[in-house]
C-alpha cells in the first residue's frame, strides 16, 4: 500500500493528514506553542498513530504553511495558496471561490474547474480580518474561541466596532464590557467587523459561485454567517475545513513527484 | 412636505436626494448626471435635463468599486462609482464627466466603459487660463452643445442658453446672499444647513431650486439668534465636504463653519456667468477662469511672492470679511491636487496669523469618531489664541 | 483654592491635585476595564492622599481617552491641550512634544505656550505604545524591561512587517531561527521609533523636544528616537503625568478667570461616589 | 530576506542595456557642466517630447526629476528625501518621484543651492526654470508648482489636451486639439525667448527633430522585434534602454547607441536567442516598476521561466506618424504637437472598436496582449502614484473578459521600498503560474491564437 502525508504548519496550529489512494485515513491538529519544529513533528506522529502507521511507511510528504520550512525532510513544499486551492477542489469540486481565514491570513482564491488558482487576493498589509483577533478577544471575554460562533448567533444587536485594527479591537471590546454590553453582541460585532474587512478583500476579485470557506475561521459558524450576509453568497463548508491546506499539500506533492517520475522514465 | 419651511425641505431633500430625483423622474423629468463643479449646468438644463451632481456617500462602505478601482485613489470618487455600481444612480439619462482632476477624468471614463448611458460626454478642461486655452475650452463646449442637440434632436439656441444662464446666476446669487448673512456673529445659519441647501440645489430643476433658496433666505433673515457659545469661526478649505456628518462634528466641537473654499460651496456658487453676445464666451470664461480651484494653474509671475498672491489672495479677503478665527483644511486622502497645495496654503494662512488644522480623511463616517479629539483640541487652541 | 486634573488614558489613569500656590500631588493607577466606577475610586484615593474632601476641590478638568466617563468633572478638554499645558509648564522652552501612549501617539508643536499644530495616530496600533505592549506580552517580559534589553543589542534584526499582528508572527519566526532576544527587541524598537518619527515630522520638529507618555519610560525607544532625530530629548521625571498636570493647570485657569469675572467657578454640582475600600488601597507611593 | 533586499539591480540580458546607464549620468553631468559654463538649465517633466526638444534647441540643458527619482530609488538613497519632504507637510501619499524631488530641493535650498556633497549621481543643479506639463497626471504640474516653496524660478506649464475614445472621432476635435497644442508651443517659445533673451534657432530645432525621429524609429523597431518568441529582450533591459529614447532622443550619441541596440536585438532574433534561457511564460508588466527591487524579475525568470516581453506603455515610443499626417507640414511646432498627441492617442481606433475608455494607460493593452502573445499581466499598483494605478483594475477586467489573459496584482511603489514585500510577491507568483496555465487552455478553447 502507498501512503501519503500532508502537513500544514500554520502560525497557530499545525495540521496533518494521512491519505492513501482511496482517501483520507486520519487527521490531527495541535497548537504550535511557539515551536514550529516540534509541533510539526508531533502532529505527524499523532496522525500516524491514529491510523496505526509508521513514518517509514510514508511514500510522499507534502508540506505547506508559514512554518513549512520546519518540516523534516524529505518533504515537498508548496505555497499555501495553491495548496488551499487543491485541497478545496478535492473536498468540494464545484467550488470556484475560496475564502480562507487562518490565524494571520484572510485570503480569497478563485479556482478553475481543475482546482488551479485562477486569481487571488491576500491581506498582506493589515491583519484585520484574520483569525488571530478572535483569540485575543476570547481571552478578554473569558470565553473559549470554540464557543464564539454559537454565542454570536444568539445576538440580535451586534455592537459596532469602529477601529479597523485587530489590536485596538481588543481595547474596544474592553470598553464595551465596561458599558455592560452583552457578550454575544460584542462577539457578533467583532465577527461583523471581520466580515466587512474580508468582504472588501473579496470584492477585489469578482466572486463566482460556489463559494466555500476554509481555515480555522470556518470552524466558527458566527463568522461564517456574518460573512454570508456581507458578501451575499451562500457559503459551503467542507467537512473538515481546517485541513484543506494539508490535503492540498499532499496533492501538490504527488503532482510534483509524478511529474518528476514521468520526466525520468522518459 | 410642501407646507414645511425651506430649511426643513432642504434638509429633507438633502437626506433623500436620490428618492426625490426618482419621484421627479416619474413626473417626466430627465436627469443629466455630472461630476464636479466644472460642468456647465446651464448647458444640460438648456437641453432639457435636470443637472444632477453625482456625489458619494460617506455612510456606505465602498465594496463593489474595489473590483474596478484601486484602493489608493481618491475615496470620494471611489464612493461615487461604488454607488453607480450598486444601481443608486440608475435614474440618470446621461453623464458628463470633466477633466477636473485625474480622479474625475479616469472615473468618468471608467464609468462609461461599464454603463452605457444613451448620452455621455467627456469634457476636456485645460489646465491653464491662457488665451488659447479659452479658445480651446469654448470649442469643447461647442462639442458638448452639439452632442446634446444631436442626441435630443432639439436645437439649443443662444437664447435658450442665456435664459438658463440668468436662472443659474440667480441661484448662485441666492447662495451667496446666504454666505453673506454668515458674516455676522453669531451667524444665523449653520454650516450644516448651508451644506444641506447646496446639495439639494444640485439635484433640483433650477427654478424649483431658486424657490427653495429664496425661502431659506427669508427664513434665515427672520431668525432670532442667541449669543453663541462657540469657540471660534472657521473657514473650510479643501476639495469638498458633501456630508453633514463632518460639519456637525466640527460644530459639535464648538466651531462655527462660516465659510468654505470647496467644490460643493463657494467654488460652485462663487461667480456669475457674464451674459456675453455669444453665451459660450461667458460660460468658457466662468468655468475655466473664474472658478478658483488648485486644479487650474495660474502663472507664477515675477517671483514667489507674486505667485502666492496670484493663487491665494482671495483667501485673505475671506478671512477678513467673514471674521475667520481658524482654518480647517479638509484633505481627502490620496488627493494630488490638494495634497501638493497643502504646505503652501498652510504657510499662507499661518503668515496671516490663522491657526490651521489639516486632516487627511478617508471619506467614511465610520472613521470620523477618532477625529473628534482633533477638532476639540483645535477648538481649544483657537479659543486660547482668540 | 484646589484644582484637580484627571487623565483617563487607555492604560493608566492619572490624577493631579494642585494648590494655587503651585504645589501638587499625583497618583497613577491602571485604568482597568470599568473606568466609570474606577475613576471614582482613584479620585477618592487621591483625595485621601491629599487629605482633602471632594467639596474642597474648586474645579476639575478631565482629559484623555476616557474623559467622557468622568461624571464629576466640570469640564472636559482634549488631551492635546492638556499635554501641551503640562509640558509647557515644566519646560517653558519646549517647541515640540512627542507623546507616546497606549492608544495613540501624537506630536504637538508649541508656540508661545499655545498649541500651534499637532498630528495624531490612533488608527493603527503599529505606531503606538501598544505595539510594544503586545511584544512584551508575547515575549513574556515586563514592559519596564524591554527597552533596557533592546539597548544591549549590537545587531538589531530588521522587522519587515508593519502590522502589529504580523510583526508578532515575524518575531516568533525569528526566535525559531535562533535570533537573539535583544536583537529582536532592538529591531522592534527601531521600527516603532521610525514610524513615530515620520509621523511627527509632518509638523516640523524643532528643539526643545520633550517626550511624554508611557513610551518615554522606555529607554530603548528614547534612544532610537534620539538617533532618528539626531539630538537628545528631554523627558519629565514622570512622563505619564503631563496630561493630568495640564488638566489641573487648565482647571486653575478656568476657575481663576471665573472668579475674576465675579462668577462661581463650579459649573456643575456633581458628587463623588465615596469609595469604601481604603483598606484595599495599595500603599501610596 | 535581508540578503535578498540587498540584491537590488537586475542583471540585464543585453550588453547595450548594461551600458545605457551612461546616458542618465551624462544627462546629469551635462546640466552641471552647463551651470559651470553659465548656460541655462531646466528641470523638466517627461512630456513626451513636446517641449524638451524645443528647449534644447534654445540651448537649455534638461534634467528630469522623475528619472532622478528612479535613480535614487534604484540606488536606495531616496528614503531621506522622502522623509524630508513629508516633514515639510507634503502628504506621504504623493508621488514618490515628487517627494524625492521636493526633499532634494529643500536640501538644495538649505545648502544655498550648492549641490549637497552626498547627492546621488552627483545631484541636479538649481534650474533657471521648470518645465511642467498637463499630460497624464496632475503631479506633472502641481509638483513643479509646489517647488516654488524652495526655489524662486518660473514654472511653464505645457498643455496637453486629452480626449475620450468617443470624442477623439468627433468632427474637428482632433484638429482643434492639435492647433491648441501648437498655440501653446508658440507661447512657450516666446516665454523662452523672453527668459533667455535670445531668438529661437529654428534650423537647430529641425535638425534635432530629425535625429529624434531616427532614434525613435529604431526604438520602435526594437519594440516590434520583441514580439518574437523567444523574446530577445525583457523588461529589465527596456527600463535601462529607455533612458536615451525618452530623455535624449535628439542626441547623436543616443542615435548611434540605438543603432547598436537594434543590431544586438536583431542578432538575437535572427539566431533565436531568447533573453532568458528557458522561456515558458510571456508576461507583460504594468506600469511603473519597483526600481529598488528589479532583481525580482531575474528571480521569477529563473524560477519559472517567465519572460517579461513588454511593459510600461507610457515609456515607449509610439508607432511612427503616418506619412499622410506629416505631409505638407512645414512648421516644426506642428510636427511636434502631432507626434506627441499621437503618442497618447495612437490606440484610439482600438479603444473605439472595443468601446472602452480611457485611451491612455488602457487601450494600448488591447493591442499589446495580442501582438506580444502575452500569457499574463503583472500589475504593480503603486502606493504613491495614482495615474499609473487608476486603470489597473479596469485593464485587468478587460483583459480577462476579452482575451482570457489573467493578471497578477502585487502592490508596491516606485520609490518607497518599505511597501514592497518580495517574499509575499514570490509566493503569489508561484500560484499565478497555475493561473496562466489554465488560461492558456481557455484561450485555446475560445480560438484565440496564443
Ligand atoms: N474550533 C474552532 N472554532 C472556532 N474558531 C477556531 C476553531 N479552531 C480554530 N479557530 C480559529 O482559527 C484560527 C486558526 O486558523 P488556522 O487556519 O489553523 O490558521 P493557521 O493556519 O494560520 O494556523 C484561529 O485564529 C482561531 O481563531
Ligand atoms: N514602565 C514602563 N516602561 C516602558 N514602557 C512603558 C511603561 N509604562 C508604560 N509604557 C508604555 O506606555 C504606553 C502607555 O502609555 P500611556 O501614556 O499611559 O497611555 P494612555 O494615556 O493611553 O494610557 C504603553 O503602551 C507602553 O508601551
Ligand atoms: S490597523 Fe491594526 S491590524 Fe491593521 S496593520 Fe495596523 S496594527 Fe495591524
Ligand atoms: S479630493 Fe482631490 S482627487 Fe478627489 S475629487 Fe477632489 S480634487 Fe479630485
Ligand atoms: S505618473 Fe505617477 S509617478 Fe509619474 S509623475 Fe505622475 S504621479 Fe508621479
Amino acid at each position: 500500500m502507498i501512503y501519503y502525508a500532508g502537513l500544514d504548519v500554520g502560525s497557530l496550529l499545525a495540521k496533518a493528514v494521512i491519505m492513501d489512494d482511496d482517501g483520507i485515513l486520519a487527521y490531527s491538529v495541535r497548537s504550535i506553542d511557539g515551536n514550529f519544529r516540534q509541533a510539526a513533528r508531533q502532529v505527524m506522529v499523532e496522525a500516524l498513530d491514529k491510523c496505526g502507521l509508521l513514518s517509514e511507511t510514508l511514500n510522499v510528504v507534502g508540506a505547506t504553511g508559514l512554518g513549512a520550512a520546519f518540516v523534516n525532510d524529505p518533504a515537498v513544499r508548496n505555497t499555501e495558496i495553491s495548496c488551499q486551492a487543491r485541497g478545496i477542489h478535492y473536498l468540494l469540486p464545484q467550488v470556484r471561490t475560496l475564502i480562507e481565514i487562518g490565524d494571520q491570513s484572510a485570503r480569497v482564491i478563485k479556482l478553475t474547474e481543475k482546482g488551479m488558482v485562477a486569481d487571488c487576493v491576500v491581506n498582506d498589509k493589515c491583519a484585520m480580518g484574520s483569525g488571530s483577533v478572535l483569540q485575543t478577544i476570547a481571552k478578554v471575554l473569558g470565553i473559549n474561541v470554540t464557543d464564539m460562533g454559537e454565542l454570536s448567533l444568539q445576538s440580535a444587536n451586534p455592537v459596532r466596532f469602529s477601529a479597523g485594527c485587530s489590536v485596538f479591537a481588543e481595547t474596544e471590546a474592553i470598553s464595551r464590557i465596561a458599558e455592560n454590553a452583552r457578550i454575544e453582541d460584542i462577539v457578533a460585532g467583532l465577527h461583523q467587523a471581520m466580515a466587512f474587512k474580508i468582504g472588501s478583500i473579496a470584492q477585489k476579485i469578482k466572486i463566482e459561485s460556489d463559494v466555500a470557506v476554509t481555515g480555522g475561521g470556518a470552524c466558527n459558524p458566527g463568522l461564517v454567517k456574518m460573512l454570508e450576509k456581507t458578501i451575499g453568497n451562500k457559503l459551503f463548508l467542507p467537512r473538515e475545513p481546517m485541513f484543506s491546506g494539508a490535503i492540498g499539500a499532499v496533492l501538490m506533492a504527488l503532482e510534483k513527484v509524478r511529474m518528476e517520475k514521468l520526466c525520468c522514465s522518459n | 412636505m410642501q407646507k414645511s419651511s425651506g430649511l426643513e425641505r432642504a434638509s429633507y431633500i438633502y437626506t433623500n436626494r436620490l428618492q426625490v430625483a426618482r419621484e421627479l423622474k416619474m413626473q417626466g423629468e430627465k436627469f443629466g448626471g455630472y461630476l464636479c463643479c466644472y460642468v456647465p449646468v446651464e448647458m444640460l438644463s438648456a437641453a432639457g435635463y435636470v443637472p444632477f451632481r453625482i456625489i458619494g456617500d460617506m455612510n456606505e462602505p465602498i465594496t463593489n468599486a474595489d473590483a474596478y478601482l484601486p484602493s489608493v485613489m481618491c475615496p470620494f470618487y471611489r464612493s461615487c462609482l461604488d454607488l453607480g455600481l450598486k444601481g443608486k444612480y440608475d435614474f440618470l439619462d446621461g453623464l458628463v464627466s470633466p477633466h477636473a482632476c485625474d480622479a474625475a477624468e479616469r472615473v468618468g471614463l471608467v464609468w462609461r466603459s461599464y454603463f452605457k448611458y444613451p448620452f455621455t460626454f467627456y469634457l476636456d478642461i485645460p489646465h491653464t487660463v491662457h488665451a488659447s486655452a479659452l479658445v480651446f475650452f469654448k470649442q469643447q463646449l461647442a462639442h458638448l452643445r452639439k452632442g446634446l442637440e444631436e442626441y435630443t434632436g432639439l436645437k439649443i439656441t443662444d437664447n435658450d442658453l442665456k435664459k438658463q444662464i440668468k436662472l443659474f446666476n440667480r441661484q448662485r446669487e441666492l447662495v451667496r446672499q446666504l454666505y453673506h448673512l454668515r458674516k455676522v456673529e453669531p451667524p444665523p445659519v449653520s454650516g450644516t444647513e448651508v451644506l444641506q441647501l447646496a446639495v439639494s440645489l444640485m439635484g433640483l430643476p433650477v427654478q424649483e431650486g431658486n424657490l427653495l433658496a429664496e425661502e431659506v433666505i427669508k427664513e434665515v433673515k427672520t431668525r432670532k439668534m442667541k449669543p453663541s457659545k462657540m469657540k471660534g469661526r472657521v473657514l473650510v478649505w479643501g476639495c469638498l465636504i458633501d456630508n453633514t456628518a463632518i460639519t456637525s462634528l466640527i460644530e459639535d466641537c464648538g466651531l462655527e463653519v462660516v465659510m468654505d473654499d470647496t467644490a460643493i460651496g463657494s467654488r460652485t456658487f462663487g461667480h456669475d456667468v457674464e451674459l456675453t453676445e455669444d453665451p459660450l464666451d461667458g460660460l468658457a470664461l466662468r468655468y475655466l477662469e473664474k472658478i478658483v480651484c488648485p486644479r487650474t494653474f495660474r502663472e507664477t509671475g515675477k517671483n514667489r511672492a507674486n505667485d502666492l498672491e496670484n493663487r491665494f489672495s482671495y483667501l485673505r479677503k475671506i478671512v477678513k470679511d467673514w471674521h475667520i478665527d481658524g482654518i480647517y483644511m479638509n484633505l481627502i486622502r490620496n488627493c494630488d491636487i490638494h495634497g501638493y497645495e497643502v504646505p503652501e496654503v498652510r504657510y499662507f494662512f499661518e503668515e496671516i496669523g490663522m491657526p490651521v488644522l489639516v486632516i487627511e480623511q478617508d471619506y467614511s463616517t465610520a472613521a470620523l469618531a477618532p477625529l473628534r479629539t482633533r477638532f476639540q483640541a483645535f477648538a481649544e487652541s483657537i479659543e486660547a489664541n482668540r | 483654592m484646589f484644582f484637580a486634573g484627571l487623565d483617563v488614558g487607555s492604560t493608566m489613569t492619572k490624577i493631579v491635585i494642585r494648590k494655587d500656590s503651585g504645589d501638587y500631588l499625583s497618583i497613577i493607577k491602571p485604568t482597568g476595564a470599568e473606568h466609570r466606577r474606577f475613576v471614582d475610586k482613584v479620585m477618592t484615593e487621591a483625595l485621601y492622599k491629599a487629605k482633602l474632601s471632594f467639596e474642597q476641590i474648586d474645579y476639575i478638568v478631565a482629559t484623555g481617552y476616557g474623559r467622557v466617563n468622568v461624571p464629576f468633572a466640570d469640564t472636559q478638554l482634549s488631551e492635546i491641550t492638556c499635554h501641551m499645558k503640562g509640558v509647557n509648564w515644566l519646560y517653558p522652552s519646549v517647541r515640540t512634544i512627542i507623546d507616546i501612549g497606549g492608544q495613540d501617539s501624537k506630536g504637538i508643536k508649541v508656540k508661545n505656550g499655545k498649541t500651534n499644530s499637532f498630528v495624531m495616530n490612533d488608527k493603527c496600533a503599529a505606531g503606538t505604545g501598544r505595539f510594544l505592549e503586545v511584544m512584551a506580552e508575547l515575549l513574556g517580559m515586563k514592559l519596564e524591561e524591554i527597552g533596557e534589553m533592546a539597548l544591549r543589542s549590537g545587531n538589531p534584526v530588521a522587522i519587515s512587517k508593519m502590522c502589529t499582528v504580523f510583526a508578532r508572527q515575524e518575531v516568533l519566526l525569528r526566535l525559531s531561527d535562533g535570533a537573539a532576544l535583544e536583537d529582536i527587541l532592538a529591531g522592534l524598537h527601531q521600527a516603532l521609533a521610525a514610524r513615530i518619527f515620520s509621523m511627527v515630522s509632518k509638523i516640523g520638529i524643532e528643539r526643545e523636544v520633550v517626550l511624554t507618555g508611557g513610551g518615554a519610560k522606555n529607554a530603548g525607544l528614547v534612544k532610537f528616537l534620539e538617533e532618528r532625530l539626531g539630538f537628545s530629548v528631554q523627558k519629565p521625571d514622570e512622563p505619564l503625568l503631563t496630561g493630568a498636570l495640564g488638566a489641573s493647570l487648565a482647571a486653575q485657569e478656568i476657575a481663576q478667570k471665573a472668579v475674576a469675572d465675579g462668577a462661581m467657578p463650579k459649573q456643575k454640582n456633581h458628587t463623588l461616589t465615596p469609595a469604601s475600600f481604603f483598606e484595599e488601597m495599595p500603599s501610596v507611593n | 530576506m535581508e540578503e535578498k533586499k540587498k540584491k537590488r539591480s537586475s542583471a540585464k540580458t543585453l550588453q547595450t542595456a548594461r551600458e545605457a546607464g551612461y546616458f542618465g549620468k551624462k544627462m546629469l553631468a551635462n546640466t552641471r557642466m552647463a551651470v559651470d559654463e553659465g548656460r541655462p538649465v531646466a528641470w523638466a517633466m517627461v512630456e513626451w517630447w513636446l517641449g524638451a526638444t524645443i528647449a534644447k534647441a534654445m540651448g537649455v540643458e534638461l534634467v528630469f526629476p522623475e528619472n532622478y527619482g528612479a535613480f535614487c530609488a534604484a540606488s536606495r538613497t531616496a528614503e531621506p528625501n522622502l522623509d524630508y519632504s513629508e516633514s515639510d507637510g507634503f502628504p506621504s501619499t504623493l508621488c514618490g518621484y515628487a517627494r524625492n524631488c521636493l526633499g532634494y530641493a529643500r536640501k538644495l535650498k538649505e545648502n544655498n543651492f550648492v549641490i549637497p556633497a552626498e547627492s546621488t549621481g552627483g545631484g541636479m543643479p538649481k534650474p533657471d526654470f521648470l518645465l511642467a506639463c498637463g499630460a497624464a497626471c496632475d503631479a506633472r504640474y502641481k509638483w513643479f508648482q509646489a517647488l516654488g516653496r524652495y526655489m524662486d524660478v518660473p514654472v511653464w506649464l505645457l498643455e496637453f489636451p486629452q480626449t475620450g475614445s468617443k470624442e477623439y472621432f468627433l468632427p474637428g476635435n482632433k484638429e482643434e486639439n492639435i492647433s491648441y497644442m501648437v498655440e501653446e508651443l508658440r507661447a512657450f517659445v516666446s516665454f523662452l525667448e523672453d527668459l533667455l533673451g535670445r531668438k529661437m534657432n529654428w534650423d537647430g530645432l529641425e535638425e534635432r527633430l530629425d535625429i529624434l525621429f531616427k532614434t525613435h524609429e529604431l526604438a520602435y523597431k526594437v519594440d516590434l522585434m520583441r514580439r518574437t518568441v523567444p523574446s530577445p529582450a525583457v523588461c529589465t533591459d527596456f527600463w535601462a534602454l529607455m533612458i536615451p529614447h525618452l530623455y535624449l532622443p535628439d542626441d547623436l550619441e543616443a542615435l548611434a547607441f540605438y543603432q547598436r541596440v537594434y543590431d544586438e536585438v536583431k542578432y538575437k532574433v535572427d539566431n533565436k536567442i531568447g533573453a532568458i534561457p528557458n522561456e515558458k511564460y510571456r508576461m507583460m508588466f504594468s506600469e511603473l516598476p519597483p526600481w529598488h527591487t528589479l532583481g525580482f524579475f531575474d528571480e521569477v525568470a529563473e524560477r519559472h521561466g517567465v519572460a517579461f516581453v513588454f511593459e510600461s506603455w507610457n515609456y515607449h515610443v509610439p508607432p511612427p506618424l503616418l506619412e499622410d499626417e506629416k505631409k505638407g507640414i512645414t512648421d516644426p511646432l506642428e510636427l511636434i504637437a502631432r507626434y506627441s498627441y499621437h503618442k497618447f492617442h495612437h490606440a484610439a481606433p482600438a479603444a473605439k472598436e472595443y468601446e472602452i475608455d480611457p485611451i491612455l494607460f488602457t487601450a494600448p493593452y488591447l493591442e499589446y496582449v495580442r501582438d506580444y502573445q502575452v500569457d499574463g499581466l503583472m500589475f504593480h499598483p503603486l502606493m504613491s502614484c495614482r495615474p499609473a494605478t487608476y486603470t489597473l483594475m479596469h485593464v485587468r477586467n478587460l483583459m480577462l473578459e476579452r482575451f482570457k489573459v489573467p493578471s497578477l496584482v502585487i502592490e508596491g511603489d516606485i520609490v518607497d521600498l518599505r511597501v514592497f514585500n518580495e517574499e509575499e510577491a514570490l509566493a503569489k507568483f508561484d500560484a499565478f503560474i497555475e493561473t496562466m496555465d489554465y488560461h492558456r487552455e481557455l484561450r485555446k478553447k475560445e480560438g484565440l491564437h496564443w
